[in-house]
Order: structure tokens, then C-alpha cells, then sequence
């Protein structure tokens, strides 16, 4: 999961970068196959390049090795805001049909929810202004929900044309990344579709573990293992955590 | 203006109970031993305010001192959830907790109309999400040259902004540096501040990416060392992940939680 | 992105005839050579932005670059008018100049709105001046939460963004420190960029104060030793005061002026 | 001239200098009585304590010496726009009976000016925003107009309760020094008044030098003759000019 996410970044891409996974796969990439990835985090370090993985976005080392180190309000307001950024990293509590994100509460109620999550920081702004996201997110029926409780952040709304008539300005979902393989957008209908498995996964496992009848691609491909590159990097990298 | 005070000086001539009180701190330069001080002098009925309330407003939270939070992110960053702050929405304990709740571009331009002297700020945010339908603080706002629709959040000006920071020369002058977040932004949109720094010093030389905020716009300073755990001060101290990954276990319990509370925090006089 | 070329490249590619042009620099590192490079181009009917229009934006009015100036203060500061904008403004020589007028606030703002992907900015400035007036791009907005009236202005997107700095690295990144007034704005909120500098190093060293313009977001990069001349660039070179001062009396007369300009600027060829 | 306008500065004061002779006039006032009065520029330069006289607002010693530089939109949006400045120093191509400055064209028309002045610069906001204002304008007929060609900055509109309506936060201009004297505004009818000349200087000079029948205080003072210090550090302020 965290070496698909790697790959999908491309050499030279602006990258804005959550913490966890986002975080584990685009310094994964970094040390593989794009080494002039420039890494982006919410606390205002342009080009970090950190020896070890931070546990939190504002980890001294991402400081320490950044371009530039600018305040917050700055940006989100000069540089992700104007669409500078080509990609935005986002992980999701549930996600859906329309790949939609909810990061601030299950339940009916907002008022009265049954669990409050930690709400949504940059990602609502990620999710509108980067020119594409990825979304990485482990393969449950919780996770995959055929509609979010919440919408923290817009993916393509309640399907085909939603973006574009509310302004938004980046492509919006264009990857979602699990446990179990890859889904895209459906080109015409917008709706999120198993394009690959990872190796040894049956695909009716991820139907199953998707909240809403999942599409299967025709052309089902499966990703590549990992190489023994990319798995040493990052057991290096998992070990400094 | 930037008077040099202790701690509990400081504290209880700035924060009162009732009053909007933002603490900030981008992950760095958070001023925890600030906030331990408002829960040792049992401040009630606070607004606190911030971007990203992590372990110490959940304490504050815990421990009863607030009555509404004003943010964007609350977790526990690397870890996962705030226990006490999860406590208090979902069950209202210790006491039931209002919410007003903002994406980090909201609330970043929140400070910046604050520290502007402006009512309001423009983003392009939120266009599409459910937030609007349930934070009265965000509006539609037309463009008067293109007619386009973007959005509107008002302004934040705490009652009191306090922050973390380096140094502060004897004259009250305050150095940061590193990630400074939105710690000008604060301190200038509040109508008083404090800032909580590692030392004072007879001079504050240049440095690379260093932040002033001239005594003239500062309250008070405090010299508080290490007033930043588990929180670090780059060039003084590491952030102690250690730490955030215990507290998981500590705050998931009520007792466990007020156990610690009383050990940790309310038992102990800070240095004068 | 950040490309390191020769300056008649870099403005031949960017630089077109009826172009929208912002040379900025508030005294500092004002980009000088570049402004030359474009009158020895013989570029036309350019739009010309700028803060603070001084020596290099009177020699291109005199030089017939230009269609309209957006400014907010022309002058040759501590030593009086400029002669070439006001004859052109008075008397329409070498051609007509229209004019759009703001304040220094309300420039610098455009530049904010137009480097942050907005389509205006907003703030308290212009209420009972006679700006609004003659001016198209100041217009009242209300505030959505407190019916407050304040002023918006468009953002400024500039077809080309041309500053001086100091230093770039091999890979394009450019540092600037001292003043850095709108450098940063004015190169984000443009649809491309020319940053000229003092030389092209190894290694960008840390400095206190310094800007960092990352190399992906600056089209081109060109070496020009003493390319903001008469003005300076901080720790390179210090402001040619008598210069300035000496500009006076060859701008007053359109024929000493044209005789300057043959000599010092049309037959100069650059460096390559 | 400079010395009246130097002694006006209290100490501790934040003052936003115009450069030229509020320029002088503030390094003055730092040199003799107000050792603490914070110097700021519209370049940015905040505290700043050059040794010697700046011929701009963005000499390098301004920098060098400054407390802290900040980008130039800062300075408006963070320092000046709240009402931080306690007094804002302005200069004037003309200035009318009621402290409006005109430092943007003479003539009836705004498109055909008979002199094209160079425009506003920060002063609009100074005089919007400053807790107070300061002009230093010399005295004569040309400069002192019943009304200006152009409202570049507003003093009290066209009467008492103008700024109030206008919603300007700051008291406006409270003294103007001249060369021959200092008009201050009547508490009353807002209009400048003549309520001190400098030494040796007939108030009938400063009527004759002013374009509209300038009223005179009833108790008219004379302005207390430079001291020695003061003269010696004027004199040391020019010679390094």
C-alpha cells in the first residue's frame, strides 16, 4: 500500500503531505524513483527532505531541511491556495461512492456524533486547490461507506460536473490507495472503480470489504510487487520511525 | 509593553474566567506550561481557541476550563485521537463542550484579519463540504470586480494569545524561529498576549528564518525553560514523542486522567 | 522552471509587446538591467505595474515602452519629480500615458490577492480620498458579519514578474534579503517570472532575513552583477545616491534625456 | 522647522516616517529627548536607528540597523492598518483649511494636471490609520489652499464629525509645522489654526503665507528657540547626508 502510493508520485511533483502513510510513502519516493519530489507539509516547510520520518508534521527535522520554512497562513494562502501544488496526499475515516472524505464525525448527528474524529485541518483546501489528490485508506465496509456522514472534503460531490460547478480547481481524487489495490474514478461516471489488485489479492475481497456494489474494472490489473529496492528503503525508513 | 513577569504573574493578570484564549503552536513553540498554569489557577468558562488543540487542550479540557472550542484539527498529531476532548463532545464530561469548527485555511485567515485589523477575511474554502451547514462563521462572499463567489470568515481577536518562543532580549523583544506558524498572526490579533520564552538574553542576534515581535507589541514575557514540553523549541529541545504516544493511554481513562492531572499539573508550583 | 539564461533571452522569451510588466523592488534590489535589456528590445505598448515607479520606469516612458503605468507613488525618492513620467502624462511625450492610481496599501494588497489565487483583496484604505473617483479598481464590500463597508481592489497578475536578488543556486532557487518589499508577491502573482541576480552559487547558505523563492516557482534565473544599479543590493553594493540625485537634471530635457539613453542604455550590449 | 516637528515626538512612541524632513525630524527627536521613539518605514524596517540620514525610505542602513524587516504588505496590513502607529509624519504639496493633503496633482483636471505630483504613496492609510498625524509643509499661498486640487489623504474632510462618518480610526492631523510657525486644529470647528509662531516671526507673515483667512489662537505662542544640543544634532544629522 505505502510502496503503490510511492510509485504513483512522479519525479519533480510538488507534493502537500499529511502525516502517517502520505507522509511514510512520499519519503519513500524520495529515496526510489524521485529523488527531486518536493515535499510540502502544513506547517509551512517547502522542500523538506528529512533523514528520518517525522511522527508529526511539525517535527523539528522537517525544518531543520527544508528550501524554505514559511508561516502557516502563507501556506495555505501562496502556495497551495493558487494551485501550485501538483499533488495532495490525504488519508480519510470513510470515504465514498464519489470519493468524498469524512474526517470529522461518524454518526447521524453532528451535534450528538458517535465518534468525533479530529475534524479537517488542511484537507477540505488539499482536496479543492492541489491539482490531483491521492487518498490512502485501509479496506473496510466502515472505511468504504456508500455515503460520508460528513464531507470534510470534496472529491467529485454527487458525481460527474459537481467540481467544475462548484469552483473547485484541482482534478480531485485521481488515486485511492488501499490495503488491497487501487481505485480510480470512472472517467464517465465519476465513481470510484477497483482498476488493480495487489499481488494474491482476489478482487472479491475488496468488493466485499467496499460499502457499496464496487465496480470492477474490465481490464483488472494487478500492481507490481514491491522490488527489493523499494522494500529496503522503506524497512530503512520504518526502522528510524 | 512586554513586561517581563513570572508565570503565574502573567496568567493571572491576563486570563480571567469567561475569556476567549487562544494558545497556539504549529506542533512547535506550544505553550503547555501557559496552559498548565490556567488549569493550576482553575480558569472556567474559557473560549480556547486554536488551529490544532492537541495533548495540552485536552488537559485544559479535561481538567474543566473550557466551555467552547474554536478550531480545525483536534487530535493527537502522529497518534490519533484526544480522549478528554472526545469526552467532553460525545459525553460532556467533565462539561459539555461548544464547538465552532474551521478548516486550518479558515482559521489561518481567521488570525490574519485579526492581526490586519480587518472584520473579515477572503478564501477560497469549505465551497462544498458540510462545514458551512454547521459553523455560523462561514459566508459567501461576491466579488465586486469578477462576480465570483468565494468564502468569508470573520476575524479572531482573542481576549489573550499565548505562545512559545526562543528567546526575549531585557527589553521584552521576542525571537522565534523554525516553524513559527501562526505565532506573530496570534500575538497580533489578540488584544493582550503572553509569550513564554526558553531565556532572556542581553542581546538577540540575527538568525535565519527568525520571526520579532517587538516588545511594544507583546503584553508580557515569562521565562519559562523548557515551557514547551512535550512540544520542543528548536535549538533548545527535541519534541518528545515519548510523550504524545503515552498520553494516548493516560487520557483514554477518567482516572487515570485525573490522576495524572493532579500529579503533574495541579500539585506542582511552577518556579516564580 | 528556474531556468538560468542570459538576460536578452530571458526577456526576448517573456517580454512581448503589449505585455502587462511589474519591475518591482521598494528601493531595494530594484531590477535595473532588466528594465534596459527590455528598451534595447524596443518592446511597445507595455503595461507597466509597479509600487514605486522611480529612475528605471522614467526611462522607460522616455524610451516610448509604454502604454499605461500602474503605480501607487512615482518619483526619485529624497530628490523630487520624475520628469519623463510627467512629461509624458502632461504633455503625452514620447506617446500618451494613461494611469491607473492606488496607495501603497492597496498595490501591495493586489499583489497579496494576486500571488494567493484571489480574485481580490480587501481593507481599510481610499474611504475620502479622491482615488475612487479616477480609479475603476477601488470598490466598496461589505463585511457579511458586521455590515461593515471597506474597500476592495482586483488582484495584480502580471503577464511577466521581473526582480533583482542576490543569489540563485545552479538548480534556480533564488535568496533575497534586506528589503524584500513585494519580491515574493510579484514573482508568485505573475504569470511568469525573471529573477535577475548578483551571482549564481553552489550552495544557498542560511542568512537572517532572506526570502527563499523556490526554483519551480520562478521561470527564469539570469547572472547580472550589479543589475539593480543605482540601487543596491544588500551586501553586494550600496545605493548610488549621487546617481539619483544626478537623474534630476538629465531628465528634465528631452533632448539630454535621449542623448543619455542613446549612450548608456541602446548602444550598451550585455553580457551574454 | 525640523526642530519643532523633532520636538513633537514623545518619547516611546512608534512613528511611521515619511522620508525628507519627517525623516529628519524623527532621527532628531531619537538623538536628543526621545531616545526610544521607534522608527518605522514604509519599506518595512521596523525600529530602525540609522546612524546616518537615509536618502530613501529603503537605504540599506535602515535595514541594518532596524529591529525587524518585514515584507511591505506586513507593514500595512499588520502595522499600520490596526491602528498600531501612534504618529504618522506626512509632507504635502498642498494642504487645505481643513488638513487635507494633496500630494497628487495640481490643476482642475485629474487627466490634464497642470502639475503631476507623484501620487500617494502610503500617506491615504497614514493619515486613515495613525493614531495621530503630523504635516510638515512649508509655509506659503501656493502650499496653504482654501481647498486642495485633490484629496490624496484626508485630514477632517470638510468639517468636525467628517473622520467619525468616514470611519477613519485615527484622530487625523494634529499639528502642521511650518516654517514660519504651527497650526493645530480648532477643538471645535476643526479648522487649522495658528497657534504658534517660531521666534522672531510676525503672525501676519504666516496669515500673508496662507491661502484662506487663517485664524489665530487668541493666546498665540512662540516656539521655544532650538537648544544647543538640538542644533548640534541637526547639524551632525545633515553633514552626513
Amino acid at each position: 500500500m505505502t510502496v503503490a502510493a510511492a510509485r504513483a508520485l512522479r519525479d519533480g511533483a510538488r507534493c502537500f503531505v499529511g502525516i502517517g502513510r502520505p507522509s511514510t510513502a512520499a519519503n519513500l519516493a524520495r529515496r526510489t524513483h524521485a529523488p527531486n519530489l518536493v515535499l510540502i507539509y502544513e506547517s509551512g516547510t517547502i522542500g523538506a527532505k528529512p533523514a528520518t520520518l517525522p511522527l508529526s508534521i511539525g517535527d523539528g527535522v522537517l525544518a531543520d531541511t527544508a528550501d524554505a520554512v514559511v508561516p502557516v497562513p502563507e501556506i495555505f494562502n501562496y502556495w497551495l491556495q493558487p494551485g501550485r501544488i501538483d499533488v495532495g496526499f490525504l488519508g480519510a475515516a470513510q470515504i465514498d461512492r464519489y470519493g468524498n472524505i469524512n474526517t470529522t464525525v461518524i454518526g447521524d448527528h453532528y451535534g450528538d456524533p458517535t465518534v468525533r474524529l479530529p475534524g479537517a485541518g488542511g484537507a477540505p483546501e488539499i482536496a479543492a486547490s492541489c491539482r490531483e489528490v491521492i487518498v490512502i485508506v485501509k479496506h473496510s465496509p466502515r472505511a468504504f461507506v456508500e455515503r460520508v456522514d460528513f464531507v470534510t472534503s470534496v472529491g467529485y460531490g454527487s458525481g460527474p460536473g459537481d467540481r467544475a460547478r462548484l469552483g473547485l480547481t484541482g482534478r480531485g481524487p485521481v488515486l485511492v490507495i488501499t490495503d488491497l489495490g487501487v481505485l480510480e474514478p470512472d472517467p464517465r461516471t465519476a465513481e470510484l472503480t477497483l482498476t488493480h489488485v495487489h499481488p494474491g489479492v482476489d478482487p472479491a475481497r475488496a468488493v466485499g470489504a467496499t460499502g457499496w456494489p464496487l465496480a470492477v474494472a474490465p481490464s483488472l490489473g494487478v500492481t507490481p510487487e514491491p522490488g527489493p529496492a523499494e522494500l529496503a528503503a522503506l524497512r530503512l525508513l520504518e526502522r528510524q520511525d | 509593553m512586554g513586561v517581563i513577569a513570572s508565570l503565574p504573574e502573567a496568567v493571572t493578570e491576563l486570563v480571567r474566567d469567561g475569556a476567549t484564549v487562544a494558545l497556539e503552536g504549529f506542533t512547535h513553540l506550544i505553550p503547555v506550561a501557559a496552559g498548565h498554569e490556567i488549569i493550576r489557577q482553575g480558569r472556567r468558562d474559557l473560549t480556547l481557541v486554536r488551529m490544532t488543540p492537541d495533548i495540552v487542550y485536552d488537559q485544559m479540557i479535561g481538567a474543566g476550563c473550557a466551555r467552547k472550542l474554536v478550531f480545525s484539527w483536534a487530535g493527537n498529531p502522529g497518534v490519533g485521537s484526544l480522549h478528554r476532548f472526545r469526552d467532553a463532545v460525545q459525553r460532556g464530561w467533565p462539561a459539555p463542550l461548544e464547538i465552532e469548527e474551521h478548516s486550518h485555511a479558515g482559521m489561518a485567515n481567521r488570525y490574519v484579519a485579526g492581526a490586519s485589523g480587518l472584520p473579515f477575511a477572503v478564501l477560497r474554502g469549505y465551497v462544498g463540504t458540510d462545514l458551512p451547514a454547521h459553523t455560523a462563521t462561514i459566508k459567501p462572499i461576491t466579488c465586486p470586480f469578477t462576480g465570483e463567489v468565494l468564502t468569508a470568515v470573520p476575524a479572531l481577536n482573542p481576549d489573550v494569545g499565548i505562545v512559545h518562543a526562543q528567546r526575549a532580549d531585557r527589553a521584552g523583544n521576542v525571537q522565534l524561529w523554525g516553524i513559527t506558524g501562526v505565532h506573530k498572526e496570534v500575538v497580533l490579533a489578540s488584544h493582550r498576549s503572553l509569550v513564554t520564552v526558553e531565556e532572556v538574553v542581553d542581546e538577540l542576534d540575527p538568525r535565519p528564518g527568525a520571526v520579532i515581535l517587538p516588545s511594544w507589541a507583546v503584553t508580557y514575557v515569562a521565562e519559562v525553560p523548557g515551557g514547551a514540553h512535550p512540544s520542543y523549541a528548536m535549538g533548545y529541545s527535541e519534541r518528545d514523542n515519548d510523550y504524545y504516544q503515552a498520553w494516548d493511554a493516560i487520557s483514554r481513562d477518567r482516572e487515570a486522567f485525573t490522576a495524572w492531572l493532579e500529579e503533574h499539573v495541579r500539585s506542582r508550583v511552577p518556579a516564580p
